[in-house]
C-alpha cells in the first residue's frame, strides 16, 4: 500500500467526512474525527520518510499520465507541510470534543465535524497536488467549509466575518484561476511541473507576468498578506475556538506553501527574484504587516482578536524570509511557518480552554485567570515567550535565521527592524501575562477551576513542542533548510 | 383558484416527463451533452417544482428531508467508493481499468457509477437547499 | 565525579528546587527546608568546581547544538568561577534572610516567589559558566523573565509599572542590541565560543570594534550603564530579598559580568587597547559613576538611595574594564566580589529596618541604630566598604583600579574614582550618623528584626571584613583572569575559553 | 508610443477576450462598491463567469466543432477547458448558495443586509 | 442607471446567464452551455429569489466612495488586457493549448469508449477534479443546512 500513500492522505479524511455526515451522532462523529485525525500524521510521516529516502514521489490519479491526468507530487517541501497540517489536526481532535459540545448547537455537531474533516482534506489536497486546477478545487473545498465553520461562532459578528471572508476568499480564488488560465493558455498544461518546464520556452512573457500578478494577489488574499488581511482578524476572533485553532495553525500556512510553490518552483526563483522587483515589494509589505498588525494587536480588548492580528504580523515574518530568496532566508521563513503554527495552536487552544471555563475572552473578564488555571495559562505563556522569540524556544530559532539572513545580504537595517518588532510582541504578550497573573481575579474568574485533562493534554503537548523545537531543530530547521534548497533550485 | 387547478394538473402531467428527461440526460452523457450534474439539477428541479405547486409539506412527505440529507454524502461516497475499488483491484485511486474484464468496459462502468454518484449528491443537495430556504420562514 | 557532571549539577540543583517547591506549597516548613538544602548542595558543588579551577583546570561541558553555529556549552574560566561562587554563596544567606523577611511580612504567593528565585539562580549559574555567547544570551534572557514575576510580585499598580519597565528595558536592549551584536560576531568571527585573547582580533575593522562594543555595553542593560539605568530604581518596589540578591548580586552582576567577559574573551583587552575605538566607554562609565552618586545623594528613600549607589558602583566595574589593562581587569573582577558582599549587607540592613522599625526613609532613621545595633552595625561596615575604606574588601578593587589608572596616566579615571569616593561618603555616612548619634523620636515597637533576618546580614558584614584580611580566593581568580587577558597567545590556560 | 500602438493592435486582435475583461471589471466593481450583501454576491458571480470565457475561448478552434466524436467531423475544440469550467460553474453556484444562506442569517441577526448599517450596529453595542 | 429593486437584479442576472449560455454554445462548449443555463438561470435564480423572499427587496443608497473600487477594477482590467493581448490569437489550431487536445480526442473513444470527450475527461481523465467538485456540492449543501435548518429565535441579540 506504500505507493498509495499520497491518495490516502486526502481520501481518508474525505471519506471520514462523508461517514460523519451520514452518522451525525455527536459522539460517533467525534470518534471518527479522532481516528481519522490520528491516522493523518502517520500517513504524512511515512510519506516524509519515503521522500527523504527515495526523492520526489509522483502519483498518477486514475492511472493517467500527468500530460492528460492529475498528478500528486510530493517533495520535501510539501511533505513537511503535510506533516504540519496532519500533526496539528491530530492534536486538535482530542481537544475538540468538550469545546465543540459547549460552543456548537447540539443538532449541528455532526455536520460540524464533517465540515472540519472536509476542510482538513481540502488543505491536504492543496498541499499535495501537483496540478494547478486541482489545487483550485481543493482550495474552494477548504474555503467553503471554513466559511461555515467560522459562521458557527456564538457571536453574531461571526456571520459577518464569515461573509466577508467568503467574498474576499472567492475573489482571491477567482484571481488564482485567471492566473492559472493565462499559464494554461501559454503552456497548454495544468501540471505544475510541466508548466515549470515549458514556461522557459513561451514566446511572450507578458501573459506569464500577468499570471504571476494574478496568482500572487489571489493567494495573498488567502494567506492574509498585508494589506489583504482585513478578513482575518474578525474571522479568527469570532469563530469557535476549535476552528480558530485549526485555521490559524494550518490555513494561512498552506496558502503560503502554495505561494512559495508557484513563485519558486513554477515561475522559477531566478526569473521572479532576479528579473523582477519582487524582493523589495514583498519585504516592504512584510515589514508593514509586522509593525502595522502588531501595533493594532496591542490595542485590542479581545484576547482572541489580539492574537488574530498577531497572526497577520507573524505571516509577515514568513513572507519576509521567503522574499529574501537566500537559503538562510527561505529556511527562516519555513521554520517560522512551522514554529508559528505550533505557537498559535497552543495559544488559541489555551484561550479555547479559558473560554470553555469562563465563557468570555475579553481582558477584563479573564483578569487573574493565571491563578485559577495555572497549567493552561502557563502553557499559553510559554507559547507567548516563543512568539516573542526568547532563546531556548522555537520562536528564537526562526528569528535567528531571519536576522542572520538579513545580515548576510548586508541589510543590517532589516535585521534591526526584525529585532525591534519583537518589542511589540513583548508588549502584547506581556499585557496578557500581566492581566492573567498580576491582577485580582475578576468575578467570572474567581470560581472557575483548571481545564479538564483531555483539554490540558493537547495544550501542554504543544507547549512542550515549542520548547523542544527550540532545542532540537532537526525536524524544523534541518528539514526546512533542505526544503529551502529544493525550492531555490527552482525546478523540482 | 382555477389557475391553481390548471397548474396542479399541468404539473402532474409534466413531472414524469421531467424525470424521464433527467434520466435521459444522465445516460446520454456518454454520447451527447449532459451527465450526472445536469441530470441531477433537472431531477432536483422536478421535486422543487412539485413543492412549489403542492406545497412544502406534501413534498416533504414525498421526499423526506432525512432521506435527502443522507443522500448528499451518499453520492460522494459512491464516487469516492469507486476510487477505493480502483485500489482494491490493484490500480491507483480512481483507476477504473480493472473494474471489468477489459479496461474499456472498466472505464465505462467507472464513469457510469461515478456519474450516478454525482447525480445523487446534486439532486439531493438542490432539494435540501430548497427545503432549508423554504422552511426558514420570513421574520 | 567528573567536572562535567558538576557543571550539570550546578544547573540541575536549583532547577530541581524550582520543580519540587510547588509540591510543598501547602507546607511552608518543608518548602523552606527544600530551598535551604538546595542552596547548600549548590554551594558545595560550586566549591568543588572552584577547587579544580584554582588548581588550574578549566572544566567544560558541551551539551547540545541547536542549529549549526548555535550550541549550548559550558566552559569555566576564572571570572565565571568567581561570579558563580559569589552568587551561590550569597544565595544561602539570602534564603535564610528571605524566610525571615517574607514570614515577618506575611507576603502572599510565597511559593511562586521561591520558585522564581530558584530559577533565577539557575539562570545565574548558566550565565556564569556559559562557554559561548549563545548560552550566555540564553540564560541572560531566562534571568530577565524569571525575575519579572519577582519585581511585579506585590501586584500593585506601581509594581506592574515597574515590571513593564523592567521587562521592556532589559528584554528590549538585549534583543535589539545584544542579539544583533551576537549575530554579527558570529558572522565576523565564525564562532561564538569565548576565546582567550578574544575572537574578534584582526577579524573586523577598528570602527566595527567600537560599534560592536557599544552594542554589547548598551545591550546588557542589566549593567545599568546610563542612560539604560532607570529600571533599577523602579525595580526596588520588589520585596527586599529580591532587591538584595537580584539587584545587588545576580541580575546587575550578570550585566557587568557579561560586559567584562565580552571585553576579555570576545574582543580581547589588547585588541581594544590597540584599536582605541573603545575609549568612549571609559567616559560613559565615568559619567555614570558621578551622576548616579549625585542622584543617590538626593534620595530619601533608603532602598532607592542604595539603588543609585548600585548604579554607580556597577559602572566602577565597567570603568575598570574600560581601562583595557590587566591590572584594571583584576580590580574590576575584585570589585564585583566586593560590591556583592557589601551591597547585599546594606540591602539586608534596609529590609531589617523595614521589618524591625517600619522605616523606609533615611529622614526617619534617627536613633534606629541604638534600638537595632546589629543591623546598623552591619550597615556601617557595608557603607565603609562601599566608600572603600580599609579594612573592608571594597578598598581592594578600587585600589587596583586606581593603580592601573595612574599606571597608564588615565587621569580622568583617577579623578572619577577620587570624586566618587567622596560622594559615596557623602550619602552613606549621614545615615550611619543619624542612626547612632541622633536621638530617635521615641517611636514605639522599634526592635531588632527576627534572627533569620539579622544573622545573615551580620554574616555578610563579617565576610566584608574577612575578604579584606584574607582575599586569597577572589584575588587568585581575578589574577588568573588578568593573566589570561594579558596573554593573548593561547597558553595552556587558553582552553578555559574554548571547549 | 509605437509599442502603445502595438498593444492596441494586440487588444483588437483579441476581441474574444473583451467580454472577459468587461465582465470582470463590472463584477469586481459591484462586489467592492456595493454595500448590499445580495448585490455583492450577484457581482461576485458575474466576476466568476468572466473566467469561463477566458478558458473556453482559448480552447475554441474556428473550424472545429463540439468535442463529441462523430465520423463526420475531424476538427474538434479542446475539451479540457470545458471540463474545467464545468467545475468552475459548480464552485460558483456552491459559493453563492453558502453566501446567500449567510445573508439570510445576517438579516435575522441584524435586521438588515446593508454592510454599513451592520458595522454601525456592532459599534453601538 | 442603477437598479435599486433587487428583483430586477435577479431577473437580469437570469437573463444574463442565458446569454452567457448561448455564447458558450457558439464556442462549441455544449455541456458548459447546458450547465450554465440550468445552474445560472435555474438554480441561481431560485436561490436569489428565496433569499429576497426571506430578506429585503430594496437596496439602500450606497454610501461607499466609488474611487477605490473603480481603481481596483480598472487596475485589474489593465493587467488582464496587457497580459491577455499577448496570448495566441483567437480560434487558431496551433496554439500551446491545443497541444493536448488531440490526445484527449483520439484516446477517449479507444480508452474509455465514450464519444463525448468532455464526459470522459470529466469523469475519468480528470475524475479526481470531479470528485472534488462533487465534494464542493456536498460541502455547500451541508453548509446551507447548518446555517438555515435549525430555526433560531429571532432578534438581534439572540447571540452571546
Amino acid at each position: 500500500m506504500g505507493e498509495q500513500l499520497p491518495a490516502l492522505q486526502v481520501v481518508v479524511p474525505l471519506i471520514g467526512a462523508l461517514l460523519v455526515a451520514l452518522v451525525r451522532r455527536p459522539t460517533a462523529a467525534w470518534l471518527v474525527t479522532v481516528v481519522v485525525s490520528l491516522a493523518m500524521p502517520v500517513i504524512s510521516a511515512l510519506l516524509l520518510v519515503r521522500v527523504l529516502n527515495q526523492g520526489v514521489i509522483s502519483y498518477h490519479l486514475g492511472g493517467w499520465d500527468p500530460t492528460i491526468g492529475i498528478e500528486y507530487r510530493v517533495d520535501i517541501v510539501n511533505a513537511l507541510i503535510l506533516l504540519l497540517v496532519s500533526a496539528v489536526a491530530a492534536v486538535i481532535a482530542p481537544f475538540a470534543r468538550l469545546s465543540v459540545l459547549s460552543e456548537i448547537a447540539e443538532g449541528r455537531i455532526g455536520w460540524f465535524y464533517a465540515m472540519y474533516l472536509v476542510s482538513l482534506a481540502g488543505l491536504l489536497g492543496i498541499a499535495i497536488t501537483g496540478d494547478a486546477f486541482n489545487a483550485f478545487v481543493f482550495l474552494e473545498i477548504s474555503s467553503l467549509s471554513s466559511y461555515v465553520l467560522i459562521a458557527m461562532g456564538r457571536d453574531r459578528r461571526a456571520l459577518v466575518a464569515a461573509y466577508q471572508y467568503l467574498i474576499m476568499g472567492t475573489i482571491g480564488a477567482s484571481f488564482y484561476v485567471i492566473g492559472v488560465g493565462l499559464l494554461y493558455i501559454m503552456t497548454g498544461t495544468l501540471n505544475l511541473n510541466l508548466i515549470a518546464e515549458r514556461i522557459v520556452a513561451v514566446e511572450s512573457f507578458r501573459p506569464v507576468l500577468a499570471a504571476l500578478a494574478f496568482i500572487t494577489v489571489g493567494i495573498s488574499l488567502k494567506l492574509a498578506l498585508f494589506p489583504l488581511h482585513v478578513w482575518l482578524p474578525n474571522a479568527y476572533a469570532y469563530a469557535p475556538s476549535v476552528v480558530t485553532t485549526f485555521l490559524a495553525a494550518t490555513a494561512t500556512k498552506v496558502a503560503i506553501y502554495l505561494f512559495a510553490r508557484f513563485v519558486f518552483s513554477v515561475f522559477g526563483a531566478g526569473f521572479v527574484f532576479a528579473d523582477l522587483p519582487v524582493t523589495p515589494i514583498l519585504v516592504a509589505l512584510s515589514v508593514a504587516a509586522i509593525f502595522g498588525a502588531g501595533t493594532v494587536a496591542v490595542f485590542q480588548s479581545d484576547v482572541k482578536r489580539m492574537f488574530a492580528y498577531s497572526s497577520v504580523g507573524q505571516v509577515g515574518y514568513i513572507t519576509l524570509g521567503l522574499a529574501l530568496a537566500t537559503t538562510t532566508g527561505v529556511t527562516g521563513g519555513l521554520v517560522h511557518l512551522l514554529n508559528h503554527a505550533m505557537i498559535k495552536a497552543t495559544i488559541f487552544m489555551g484561550l479555547g480552554a479559558v473560554f470553555f471555563r469562563v465563557g468570555r475572552i475579553e481582558f477584563q473578564d479573564i483578569a487573574g485567570i493565571g491563578r485559577r488555571m495555572p497549567i493552561t495559562m502557563g502553557a499559553v505563556a510559554i507559547a507567548g515567550l516563543s512568539l516573542i522569540g526568547v532563546p531556548g524556544t522555537a520562536g528564537f530559532v526562526s528569528k535567528w535565521y531571519l536576522v542572520v539572513a538579513s545580515l548576510e545580504v548586508g541589510w543590517w537595517w532589516l535585521a534591526f527592524l526584525i529585532v525591534l518588532s519583537t518589542m511589540i510582541t513583548v508588549v502584547y504578550v506581556g499585557r496578557l501575562i500581566e492581566w492573567a497573573w498580576f491582577r485580582e481575579p475578576s468575578r467570572q474568574v474567581a470560581t472557575v477551576e483548571e481545564a479538564p485533562i483531555e483539554m490540558l493534554a493537547p495544550i501542554c503537548l504543544l507547549a512542550a513542542a515549542t520548547i523542544y523545537f527550540g532545542i532540537d531543530t532537526y525536524l524544523t530547521a534541518g528539514l526546512a533548510e533542505r526544503a529551502a534548497n529544493a525550492l531555490l533550485s527552482g525546478l523540482r | 383558484m382555477r389557475l391553481d387547478v390548471i397548474l396542479r394538473v399541468v404539473t402532474k402531467v409534466i413531472l414524469p416527463f421531467m424525470l424521464v428527461f433527467a434520466i435521459y440526460v444522465q445516460f446520454h452523457g456518454d454520447y451527447g451533452p449532459g451527465g450526472g450534474f445536469q441530470a441531477g439539477v433537472i431531477a432536483g428541479a422536478t421535486i422543487i417544482l412539485y413543492a412549489l405547486i403542492y406545497g412544502l409539506a406534501p413534498a416533504r412527505r414525498l421526499v423526506p428531508a432525512a432521506l435527502v440529507e443522507a443522500m448528499i454524502p451518499l453520492g460522494v461516497l459512491i464516487y469516492a467508493g469507486v476510487g477505493v475499488v480502483g485500489w482494491l483491484t490493484g490500480g491507483n485511486y480512481l483507476d477504473y481499468s480493472h473494474l471489468a474484464h477489459d479496461p474499456v468496459h472498466g472505464q465505462e462502468w467507472g464513469v457510469f457509477l461515478v456519474e450516478a454518484g454525482v447525480f445523487v449528491t446534486v439532486s439531493a443537495t438542490m432539494v435540501a437547499i430548497f427545503y432549508a430556504f423554504a422552511g426558514r420562514g420570513r421574520r | 565525579m567528573t567536572s562535567g557532571t558538576l557543571i550539570a549539577l550546578a544547573l540541575i540543583i536549583p532547577t530541581a528546587v524550582a520543580v519540587l517547591l510547588p509540591l510543598f506549597a501547602g507546607r511552608p516548613n518543608v518548602r523552606e527546608a527544600v530551598t535551604l538544602i538546595g542552596t547548600v548542595l549548590l554551594f558545595a558543588v560550586v566549591l568543588s568546581l572552584l577547587a579544580s579551577v584554582l588548581a588550574g583546570e578549566r572544566p567544560s561541558l558541551a551539551v547540545w547544538t541547536v542549529v549549526p553555529g548555535l550550541s549550548i556549552a559550558f566552559a569555566i574560566e576564572p571570572l565565571g568561577m568567581l561570579f558563580a561562587t559569589i552568587a551561590s554563596g550569597l544565595w544561602i544567606a539570602n534564603s535564610v534572610y528571605s524566610i525571615g523577611y517574607m514570614r515577618a511580612e506575611q507576603a502572599p504567593r510565597q511559593t511562586l516567589f521561591y520558585v522564581c528565585f530558584a530559577i533565577a539562580i539557575a539562570s545565574t549559574m548558566g550565565i556564569a559558566l556559559a562557554g559561548n555567547l549563545f548560552t550566555l544570551f540564553l540564560f541572560y534572557e531566562l534571568l530577565t523573565i524569571s525575575t519579572y514575576p519577582l519585581v511585579t510580585h506585590r501586584g500593585t499598580e506601581e509594581a506592574r509599572n515597574a515590571g513593564r519597565l523592567y521587562l521592556l528595558m532589559l528584554l528590549g536592549a538585549s534583543t535589539i542590541l545584544l542579539l544583533p551584536a551576537i549575530a554579527w560576531t558570529g558572522i565576523a568571527a565564525g564562532t561564538l565560543d569565548f576565546g582567550v585573547g578574544g575572537i574578534l582580533g584582526g577579524r573586523v575593522s577598528d570602527a566595527t570594534l567600537g560599534i560592536l562594543l557599544a552594542l554589547y555595553v548598551f545591550g546588557t542593560a542589566k549593567a545599568a550603564v546610563m542612560p539604560l539605568h532607570s529600571w533599577l530604581p523602579a525595580a526596588m518596589v520588589a520585596p527586599t530579598p529580591v532587591s538584595a540578591l537580584l539587584h545587588a548580586v545576580a541580575v546587575v552582576k550578570a550585566g557587568v559580568f557579561t560586559i567584562l567577559k565580552v571585553i576579555v574573551y570576545v574582543f580581547g583587552v589588547d585588541t581594544l587597547a590597540k584599536a582605541g575605538t573603545g575609549d568612549w566607554l571609559l567616559y560613559v562609565a565615568g559619567i555614570t559613576v558621578i551622576v548616579a552618586s549625585v542622584m543617590a545623594l538626593r534620595q530619601d528613600n533608603l532602598k532607592r538611595r542604595l539603588a543609585y549607589s548600585t548604579i554607580s558602583q556597577l559602572s566602577y566595574v565597567v570603568l575598570g574594564a574600560a581601562l583595557f589593562t590587566p591590572l584594571a581587569i583584576l580590580g574590576a573582577a575584585l570589585h564585583i566580589a566586593a560590591h556583592a558582599v557589601s551591597k547585599i549587607t546594606l540591602f539586608f540592613a534596609a529590609g531589617s529596618v523595614h521589618v524591625g522599625a517600619h522605616v523606609d526613609d533615611v529622614s526617619e532613621m534617627n536613633g534606629v541604630g541604638r534600638r537595632m545595633p546589629w543591623t546598623m552595625g552591619a550597615f556601617a561596615v557595608g557603607s565603609l566598604s562601599m566608600i572603600g575604606v580599609p579594612p573592608t574588601v571594597g578598598f581592594l578593587g578600587k585600589w587596583f583600579m586606581l593603580l592601573a589608572a595612574v599606571g597608564i596616566g588615565q587621569w580622568f579615571a583617577v579623578g572619577v574614582i577620587v570624586i566618587s569616593t567622596l560622594l559615596n561618603a557623602g550619602y552613606f555616612l549621614p545615615i550611619v550618623y543619624r542612626a547612632f548619634r541622633r536621638t530617635g523620636d521615641g517611636r514605639p515597637g522599634v526592635a531588632e528584626a527576627p534572627w533569620p533576618v539579622v544573622v545573615p546580614l551580620v554574616a555578610t558584614a563579617i565576610l566584608t571584613i574577612v575578604l579584606f584580611v584574607w582575599p586569597t580566593i577572589p584575588y587568585d581568580l581575578a589574577d588568573m583572569l588578568a593573566g589570561t587577558s594579558a596573554a593573548p597567545v593561547a597558553s595552556d590556560a587558553a582552553t578555559g575559553g574554548r571547549q | 508610443m509605437s509599442d502603445l500602438i502595438a498593444l492596441a493592435g494586440d487588444v483588437v486582435a483579441h476581441y474574444n477576450q473583451w467580454i472577459t475583461v468587461f465582465l470582470m471589471v463590472s463584477g469586481l466593481y459591484i462586489v467592492i462598491a456595493r454595500g448590499n450583501m445580495v448585490k455583492k454576491l450577484v457581482g461576485l458571480s458575474l466576476f466568476q463567469t468572466s473566467v469561463y470565457l477566458l478558458y473556453i475561448s482559448a480552447g475554441k478552434i474556428l473550424s472545429g466543432t463540439a468535442p463529441i466524436i462523430d465520423p463526420h467531423f475531424t476538427v474538434y475544440s479542446h475539451p479540457l477547458p470545458h471540463v474545467l469550467i464545468l467545475t468552475a460553474i459548480v464552485v460558483g453556484i456552491a459559493t453563492m448558495a453558502v453566501g446567500l444562506a449567510l445573508v439570510v442569517r445576517i438579516n435575522e441577526a441584524y435586521g438588515t443586509i446593508e454592510e454599513d448599517e451592520i458595522f454601525k450596529r456592532d459599534d453601538d453595542r | 442607471m442603477r437598479v435599486r429593486n433587487l428583483f430586477a437584479v435577479v431577473v437580469l442576472s437570469g437573463i444574463y446567464s442565458f446569454l452567457m449560455a448561448s455564447v458558450l454554445l457558439v464556442l462549441d462548449a455544449v455541456d458548459v452551455a447546458l450547465t450554465e443555463a440550468s445552474v445560472g438561470a435555474g438554480v441561481g435564480t431560485v436561490l436569489l429569489l428565496g433569499t429576497l423572499y426571506l430578506t429585503k427587496t430594496e437596496e439602500a443608497r450606497p454610501v461607499h466612495s466609488i474611487l477605490l473600487p473603480l481603481f481596483v477594477a480598472v487596475g485589474t482590467a489593465a493587467v488582464l488586457i496587457w497580459g491577455v493581448s499577448a496570448t495566441p490569437p483567437f480560434g487558431i489550431a496551433d496554439t500551446p493549448v491545443q497541444l493536448a487536445g488531440p490526445d484527449y480526442i483520439h484516446r477517449s473513444l479507444a480508452e474509455t469508449g465514450i464519444a463525448n470527450v468532455v464526459s470522459s475527461v470529466l469523469a475519468s481523465y480528470r475524475g479526481f477534479d470531479t470528485l472534488g467538485e462533487t465534494t464542493v456540492i456536498f460541502t455547500a449543501g451541508i453548509a446551507v443546512l447548518m446555517l438555515l435548518k435549525h430555526a433560531i429565535p429571532p432578534g438581534p441579540d439572540r447571540k452571546d
